[in-house]
C-alpha cells in the first residue's frame, strides 16, 4: 500500500498535489487546501494507513471531527458539505455499533460503509484521471498551430452556435451594467440634491410614496441617501411620515406650507449638515460592502 | 547545433510565424547559432519540400522564409475556403444579433443603448446573410424601423422557434454562485 | 485518383484548415473519391510525418487532423510567438472536468453526487475555456441543463475520441492495493 501511494502521489501535478503536512499544528494550517470532504477522508485513510475496503470507522471519524474543530479554531467556516459528511460518519459509526440480527446469514449482511466506501473509490478514480488529463494538456500545450494565412485576415469571423450567441448576449449586458455602474458613480448624487428633490416632490404633491422614491434609487449609496434626507426632514419638521398599516406603505407629507423652492435654494446650514451626513453614507457604504463580502 | 538539428526547430518557427520569418529573427530565437548554418539549415529545408513532392512548399522570398500550399493544389484550398460555413460572423455582428435574438422587435438606437456601440454595419451584414428581416416601424418619434431574427436564422442555429433559445434562467445557478 | 494522388492535395487541406479537418470534409471537397482511400491517405501522411522527424506532425485530434509543431521544440516556439503556457487548470476544475468527461451528459446536482462539493466555480471555468458545452435540459424535474466535453477538450487533451479517455478502471487501485 505504501508503495502505490508513493506512486500517486510522484504521479500528481505539481501545482496539484495536496501538501501533506507533518504535524498537528501544520495540518490545522492547511486544512482549506481539501476541496471537499472526500478529499478530506482519503487524506485520512492514508495517513492512518487503513485499508479503504476496512475502514476502522470510529477512529476515522473521531478524527474527520477533529479536523473540522480545527477549521472552527481558526475561523475557517467549515461548508456545509463538510458538516453533512460528519453527519454520515456518526451514522454509520451507530449502526456498526447495533448488534447484528442473529437470524440473518453472513453472507447477506450489509456493510453501512459500502456507500461510502463506494463514494470513494469512485472518487479516487476521478483524480487518478483528472491527473491523467493533466499531463497530456501538458504536452498539447507544447505543440502549436500554423500561424495565420493571408485568407484568414480576408474572413476574419467566428462560426457560432446558439449557446456561443447566448454567451456573447450575456458578455454583452454584463458590459452594459458595467457601464451603467460608472454612469452613477459618476453622477455622485448628493444629500443636497435629494432634500430638494422631496421639496420638490411635497410641493407638486400633498402626500408621496416613500416607497416609490426608494425605488427611483439606483445604487445602494442613493438608497441610503434618500433614507437620510428623509429622516433629516422629518428632524427639521419639514415633512411628516404617516404609515396606514403595519409593513404598508409610508407617506411623505408637508408639516409646514412652505413657499416653491426651486433646487439652488436649500439653505447653506442644510447643505452643511448635508455633507456631515454623507460621511455617515460612506460609512453605511463599507457596512454594506463588508456585508456583502461575507455573504456566501 | 548542428545543421541536422537545426532543421526541425527552424521548420515550427517558419511554421508558427505569420509572416516570413528572416534568418536575422531566426538567430536571433537561437542565440549563439551562426547565421551561415542558419541559413544553410533553412535553405536544406526548402530543397527538402521541394524533393518530398508534398502539399506544402517552403519558400525563400526577399522577406524571409515561408511555408505555404503549393501552387498546384490551390483550386481545392480555394474550395476547402469557400465551404466555411456561411454562418461565420464578426464579433460585432454576432453580438449584435444576439441582441436582436433577444431583444426583438428592436431598433438601432435600442441595440446601441445595449451594445454602447453603434450597429449599422454589423445590421446591414446580417440583413445580407437573411438572419434578420425588418419588422416595421416603430410607432415613436422618428419612426425607426425594428428588426427581427428571420426563419433563415432558426434554420441556421437549429432551432425550431424562438422558444428554444437558451435563457438566462438557464445559467442562473452558475451566475449567482 | 490514387492514394499517392490525394496525399498532397490533403496535406494541403489539413494546412489551410484552422480545426481539426474531418475525413467527411475532405470527402466534400474530393467529390468522388472514396472515404476510405481518403482515410487511408491521411493516415499515411500521419506516418510520413512521423517518420521524417521534422519540426511538423499531423495528428488526429476530434476526429480529424491537424498539423502542428513537435512538442520538442515548444520552447524556441514560444520564444518566438512570446507566448506564455496558457493558465493551468484548477485542481478542482480538473476534476469536474475529469467527471464531465466520463460521465456526459451530466447535471449540476449529479456532479455535486461524485465529487461531494459543489462545483459552480469550476463549471464556470470551464465554460469560460471552452472546455465543456451545454448539451440540452435534463428531462427530469426541475429541468437541469446538461454538461459534456467539446471539440476543444479532445484538441487541448490531444484525443481523436472520447473512446481515447484513458480507462477509468486503470485509477482503480492507486491507493487499495
Amino acid at each position: 500500500m505504501k508503495d502505490a501511494d508513493r506512486k500517486a502521489e510522484a504521479a500528481a501535478p505539481a501545482e496539484a498535489a495536496p501538501e501533506f503536512a507533518e504535524s498537528a499544528d501544520q495540518y490545522k494550517v492547511k486544512l482549506p487546501d481539501f476541496e471537499g470532504p472526500l478529499d478530506l477522508l482519503l487524506f485520512l485513510i492514508r495517513k492512518e494507513e487503513v485499508s479503504i475496503y476496512d475502514i476502522p470507522i470510529a477512529r476515522i471519524t473521531a478524527q474527520y471531527l477533529e479536523y473540522l474543530n480545527g477549521m472552527r479554531e481558526l475561523d475557517i467556516a467549515v461548508a456545509g458539505e463538510f458538516l453533512v459528511m460528519a453527519a454520515t460518519l456518526i451514522h454509520i459509526k451507530s449502526q456498526m455499533l447495533l448488534p447484528r440480527d442473529p437470524n440473518v446469514p453472513e453472507e447477506e449482511l450489509e456493510d453501512p460503509r459500502d456507500e461510502l466506501v463506494q463514494q470513494l473509490l469512485e472518487h479516487q478514480k476521478f483524480k487518478g484521471a483528472a491527473n491523467a488529463l493533466h499531463q497530456r494538456a501538458l504536452i498539447e500545450a507544447a505543440t502549436f498551430t500554423r500561424g495565420a494565412l493571408e485568407t484568414d485576415e480576408e474572413n476574419p469571423e467566428v462560426a457560432a452556435t446558439v449557446f456561443q450567441l447566448f454567451e456573447v448576449f450575456r458578455e454583452v449586458l454584463n458590459r452594459q451594467k458595467a457601464l451603467v455602474e460608472i454612469e452613477i458613480e459618476r453622477e455622485q448624487v448628493t444629500m443636497a440634491e435629494k432634500i430638494a428633490e422631496i421639496r420638490q416632490a411635497i410641493t407638486e404633491q400633498e402626500e408621496v410614496s416613500a416607497r416609490r422614491m426608494f425605488e427611483r434609487a439606483r445604487s445602494k449609496r442613493e438608497l441610503v441617501l434618500i433614507f437620510l434626507a428623509i429622516l433629516e426632514m422629518v428632524k427639521e419638521l419639514i415633512i411628516g411620515l404617516k404609515q396606514a398599516e403595519t409593513f404598508g406603505d409610508i407617506l411623505i407629507s408637508r408639516r409646514e406650507p412652505i413657499e416653491e423652492v426651486s433646487e439652488e435654494e436649500v439653505s447653506e446650514t442644510e447643505v452643511r449638515e448635508a455633507e456631515i451626513r454623507e460621511d455617515a453614507v460612506k460609512e453605511a457604504d463599507v457596512r454594506i460592502e463588508n456585508q456583502e463580502s461575507t455573504e456566501p | 547545433m548542428t545543421i541536422e538539428e537545426l532543421k526541425p526547430i527552424i521548420e515550427s518557427l517558419i511554421f508558427v510565424s505569420e509572416e516570413p520569418i528572416t534568418v536575422k529573427q531566426l538567430a536571433a530565437l537561437l542565440d549563439g547559432e551562426a547565421k551561415a548554418d542558419i541559413e544553410a539549415a533553412a535553405d536544406a529545408l526548402v530543397e527538402e519540400f521541394q524533393a518530398r513532392g508534398g502539399g506544402l512548399e517552403i519558400r525563400r522570398l526577399a522577406e524571409g522564409y515561408q511555408i505555404r500550399t503549393r501552387p498546384e493544389f490551390s483550386e481545392y484550398v480555394r474550395r476547402y475556403l469557400k465551404s466555411q460555413p456561411s454562418a461565420r460572423l464578426s464579433l460585432a455582428a454576432l453580438e449584435t444579433l444576439a441582441v436582436i435574438a433577444y431583444k426583438q422587435p428592436i431598433t438601432i438606437p435600442e441595440i446601441l443603448e445595449i451594445r454602447g456601440v453603434t450597429s449599422t454595419s454589423a445590421i446591414k451584414t446580417l440583413l445580407d446573410r437573411r438572419l434578420i428581416v425588418a419588422k416595421g416601424h416603430k410607432q415613436v418619434v422618428g419612426r425607426p424601423m425594428m428588426y427581427g431574427t428571420s426563419d433563415d436564422f432558426l434554420i441556421q442555429f437549429g432551432l425550431n422557434d424562438l422558444s428554444e433559445l437558451p435563457n438566462l434562467e438557464d445559467f442562473e445557478d452558475l451566475m449567482t454562485s
